[in-house]
């Protein structure tokens, strides 16, 4: 009963933050020693301080230090690792990145580069589904012209979206209500995918007013076998970015369940997937219909709530994977149990459009308690850079049901302490406590209306007491680390002396 | 001892072992049952409170009950800074200007995109308020600039 | 989809430390507010910060406080609560107790006072569970004299276990290899006996040397539904006394695990036993024989094992049967998945007999990632004082398998830091470590042979640079949080500039 | 700076942005990466090695690698304090003597209960640790001793 020693002597970890730290605990707890990777601006992060080793790889700009190839592929070799692990962002879904690494004679945690290549062009890939009839969405490739897209957009009806053909995350889209917005939806569209992808090319589609982002984990292992670890649902969203996630779905029958995930392991078999993959579909709950957005070739920020329902290790799955092990479940020994929602906390002001905060984490306290999971990538001291995303860590719980989970989560946004950055903790609270978030009725541009009746929360009576005393407090605790009243308040004998007798 | 934070100015008065708050014409009675690491354990009123705290020079970060605001010890005799410069447009959050799109002088409309800024990867459009005139501009493309800092002034037309 | 709502408006909780914070989070998960108790030396203890009222019931001592069944019903009446919850240990398993609550009107959050009653007499349960053909462990009850004692045991056989009969949680027993020894361990037993339990009474029984200590959690409702959630193997003791346990058990077969899972249920039926329940066995894993030890009638202090594999939250659970929820489960509907084992955080001295160790928490910092869970009751300036129980916190890790959970657990062990007090938790890293361990050949006696051979950390250099340095750089940050240097040692281009080209 | 712990005696010099430590004849670099909350990050010969270090007056608690030790400093002159007086036996931990089983002038037995001790629910037994005599008794049923407190002196018979 002792587990199999894997085939690496050592893993670098080609990403920063939270996933870093992520996955670095699970290779300690598969004996291998990881290799963290940072820019000038990270000297001090906790990856860093996480690591077994940690070589820097340039200045704070991503282009130069965690997109850079090169200096990658140096600091594995400097360091003797024989295997990346590319985490999410960054680098993880690029192909020619994954070659790299394995032309270096390394090996590259994630699936192959033809099946990164293949999902990783939208426009290829929507082609590629149809063939192996996963149902997707109505729009247009290859476009060029602005008098092509105009075309398209009329055809398919607005509201559109523009989007990077390269792309994911949110990076490089826009949605247009009408033509007059379409010229600078696109040049827009087009600078961001260059910026964040190296590629401008866009493609146009239906956009699904209702939608519902629902998700289909998938994972594969190198000799065939094929499963899905059920749905996630991800329809909480700003910016077209994914701020709750929870699985089961609220919204998904056991019937639409089964068809979903039959269709994502279509998916990913039709372009040979092993690893850990995602197969994100827009799901609209009246019709009980689903079409294939796009498949994230990688490790998903919400990784863990699958976590929690399935048992199962994603990240150490990942690596065991990657070092040509054999699953030893199959699809029908998989159950989801209970029930997981994930929260992110970022460093950002929602009263504000949700632009992102900076400075010095001040306090940075978890909480914690049975079907807590925090994962983060920062503590008290640190301070949170505008160089990159501004994710401080992933709250997720655990819950028998979807009312216990929700409750359990209310409790927890309430005791995460963060002073130094504004986060949206506050705001997340109030979704949780939101009758359409109880009822499942949250879709993908419900955030966009509803924080605009959000309003951040006014300074109290007890607060500004709390603020005065404390130069008082802490002053007088400085030499010692607590102080206490001698007298107790609560003493019964002060008012009665009913227990003495 | 009296502290003023923003238009609401306390008076806090040492009694034996606990203080007395003067606010808003109440007098709130309070006891500090545990100070640490931050943290106050406080009775308001006989009200077990706990509430976290934590000084930034003249701010003071308060979460209370899972609600954190944010608070400046101002001068009780000043009114505070605003930090919304008359008719300057400011940088929301530090970054690099990517591009300036309008010249001094020019005549722009409500709305209208005068520059983007880059940071954390997003590109952020800064877009004029209300119809004016651009009086200066103080940034250039390629530029970092601060949190706050003084991007452009407007004028009225 | 909503929780709901019980008819408790306030619960009352006898009890302190970590089991009265996991009692509370459960509170406010299911919306009840919930009321602290706490003697003088707790004034500032967590459990009084956690609790949303809190009420002082007395001086340190247990007698006069924890332990004083009119003080707490006083606080209940003050509070206005309408339940109580007794956690373990104090007065969870005391049948008089749980009658003064009901005829106070409130509601006892446990079985019904006859089942703790008939379960409590040690010599009682054991005839009754003989009438219901659960095996028992041979032995003799309601002996008086030493002659009869003397007698008994010389029919049984040396070794032999003297216990309270109203007794648990390793008080009041004794081990005795020779009649020479019988007489001190029978008057020690006895005033152990007498001032944990205020019952002298003591019984007498084969003690088994190479034994297992297998229990069974079993819960029902209040309309007759009684389940078990499986078995936890708690066989690494010290002084009788759990310090690690595991679910499932390495040493159960699928039929054993049946046949054990079965008697219990009896074992608990035939006291008309509700509410959350464990069910004690001794087990020979040579002949997959197992006996009966005693019936723990209330929350284990190891629950969360359970909860881990399980997941179901006991606790919640607990306060739902007490308001006459129906369980929405059946036995067949119930799983075991993965493995979870707890270690005890014990403030105590395994160099030194495991002697209690007690002063302030200089640091406190508990370990965290994925499949980690900590039930802690105390943080870092807290006082452990000599009146109590020196559990700290409970340790609880999930994995996979066995294998991927003590290796989490090793590295759980690792990261959790407390000053101030000496701990277990090295001790606890060379019982995960050892091969006994890794091969399920830890039985209840292995621990008091293992401690002999382990010695704790002797200083090494670093430890002596980094104490010497402590003064200097803690003096030197003590106006700001965290000091870093301006040059990075990891810097590549201080070596080469093989990046820069 | 010299600083002793015990039997070992260590020698730092700071050297620019590190130190040097001097111990046992062997030179160690160390450069103090990070400082906060109790924890330090240092680099001993370019090795990254994260430290919890606590200090109560004399006493340093030190983690390293998930092993805890206790070291305390002491006077590099003088030999340290030793806690186990000679010829005395102490109280194990803070409690309340329930019982002495012997009286001054008393010949016992090595392992021969002499006292039982009440401590967090528990009885503990303080036995002979050889062969002797009872010299004095300092405690009697009912006192709460402290830890490390002298319950009684013995010599050789």
């Amino acid at each position: 009963m002792t587990i199999t020693p894997l085939p690496f002597s050592k893993i670098l970890i080609a990403n920063r933050g939270e996933i870093a730290i992520r996955i670095m605990r699970a290779c300690r707890e598969l004996n291998i020693p990881s290799v963290a990777v940072y820019s000038e601006a990270d000297a001090n992060a906790q990856h860093v301080q996480c690591a077994d080793e940690a070589v820097l790889i340039g200045p704070p700009a991503p282009k130069e230090s965690y997109l850079n190839v090169d200096h990658l592929l140096d600091a594995a070799r400097h360091s003797g690792a024989d295997a990346i692990h590319p985490g999410y962002g960054f680098l993880s879904e690029n192909a020619s990145f994954a070659s790299a690494v394995e032309s270096a004679h390394l090996t590259f945690i994630g699936p192959s580069a033809d099946s990164i290549r293949a999902m990783g062009d939208k426009a290829e890939s929507k082609i590629r589904m149809k063939q192996a009839a996963v149902p997707t969405v109505p729009g247009f490739e290859n476009l060029e012209s602005e008098q092509e897209f105009k075309r398209a957009a009329g055809e398919i009806g607005y509201p559109v979206l523009v989007k990077a053909a390269a792309g994911g995350g949110g990076k490089g889209m826009r949605v247009v209500h009408a033509e007059s917005e379409l010229s600078e939806a696109i040049a827009l569209a087009r600078r961001e995918a260059l910026n964040s992808f190296g590629d401008e090319r866009l493609l146009i589609e239906k956009y699904l007013v209702e939608a519902h982002h629902v998700e289909i984990q998938v994972f594969g292992d190198k000799h065939g076998n094929l499963v899905h670890l059920f749905e996630r649902e991800c329809s909480v969203q700003r910016r077209h970015q994914k701020i709750i996630e929870e699985s089961p779905s609220p919204l998904l029958t056991p019937q639409v369940r089964a068809r979903m995930g039959e269709a994502a392991v279509n998916a990913a078999k039709a372009v040979g997937y092993f690893n850990a993959g995602t197969v994100e579909f827009i799901f609209d709950p009246r019709a009980d219909s689903f079409y294939f957005l796009e498949m994230n070739t990688r490790l998903q920020v919400e990784h863990p709530v699958t976590e929690l329902v399935s048992g199962l290790d994603l990240v150490q799955w990942q690596i065991r994977v990657a070092a040509g092990e054999r699953f030893p479940f199959e699809q029908s020994g998989l159950h989801q149990r209970g029930h997981a929602i994930e929260c992110r906390v970022y460093a950002e002001d929602p009263a504000s459009g949700f632009l992102p905060s900076t400075g010095k984490l001040l306090q940075f306290i978890e909480p914690r308690g049975p079907g807590i999971r925090v994962d983060s990538g920062f503590r008290a001291g640190d301070i949170v850079t505008h160089f990159y995303d501004p994710l401080l860590a992933k709250l997720i719980v655990y819950g028998e049901t979807r009312a216990s989970a929700i409750q359990r989560m209310k409790i927890a946004l309430r005791d995460f302490i963060v002073h130094g950055v504004t986060t949206n903790l506050d705001y997340m609270q109030s979704v949780l406590a939101h009758e359409d978030f109880a009822a499942g009725r949250v879709s993908t541009n419900w955030v966009e209306d509803h924080v605009r009746e959000w309003t951040p929360a006014v300074p109290t009576e007890e607060a500004l007491i709390a603020a005065a005393l404390a130069d008082v407090a802490f002053a007088a605790s400085k030499s010692q680390s607590s102080i206490s009243t001698e007298t107790d308040p609560f003493n019964p004998w002060k008012q009665s002396n009913n227990f003495r007798n | 001892m009296k502290v003023t934070f923003g238009t609401h100015t306390l008076e806090i008065t040492p009694t034996g072992d606990s203080y007395v708050a003067a606010l808003n014409d109440k007098t709130i009675n309070v006891q500090i049952v545990r100070a640490d690491s931050g943290r106050l354990d406080l009775l308001v009123d006989g009200k077990r409170v706990t509430a976290y705290v934590s000084s930034d020079l003249a701010k003071r970060w308060v979460t209370l009950d899972g609600q954190t605001m944010l608070l400046t010890k101002t001068s009780g005799a000043k009114p505070g800074v605003r930090h919304d410069y008359a008719g300057g447009l400011t940088a929301p959050m530090p970054g690099q200007v990517r591009s300036v799109s309008v010249s001094e002088g020019e005549v722009v409309k409500k709305g209208q995109t005068l520059l983007t800024m880059e940071a954390m990867k997003m590109e952020i459009r800064i877009q004029a308020l209300k119809d004016g005139r651009v009086k200066t501009v103080h940034v250039k493309p390629g530029q970092s600039v601060e949190r706050e800092q003084i991007l452009m002034e407007m004028e009225d037309e």
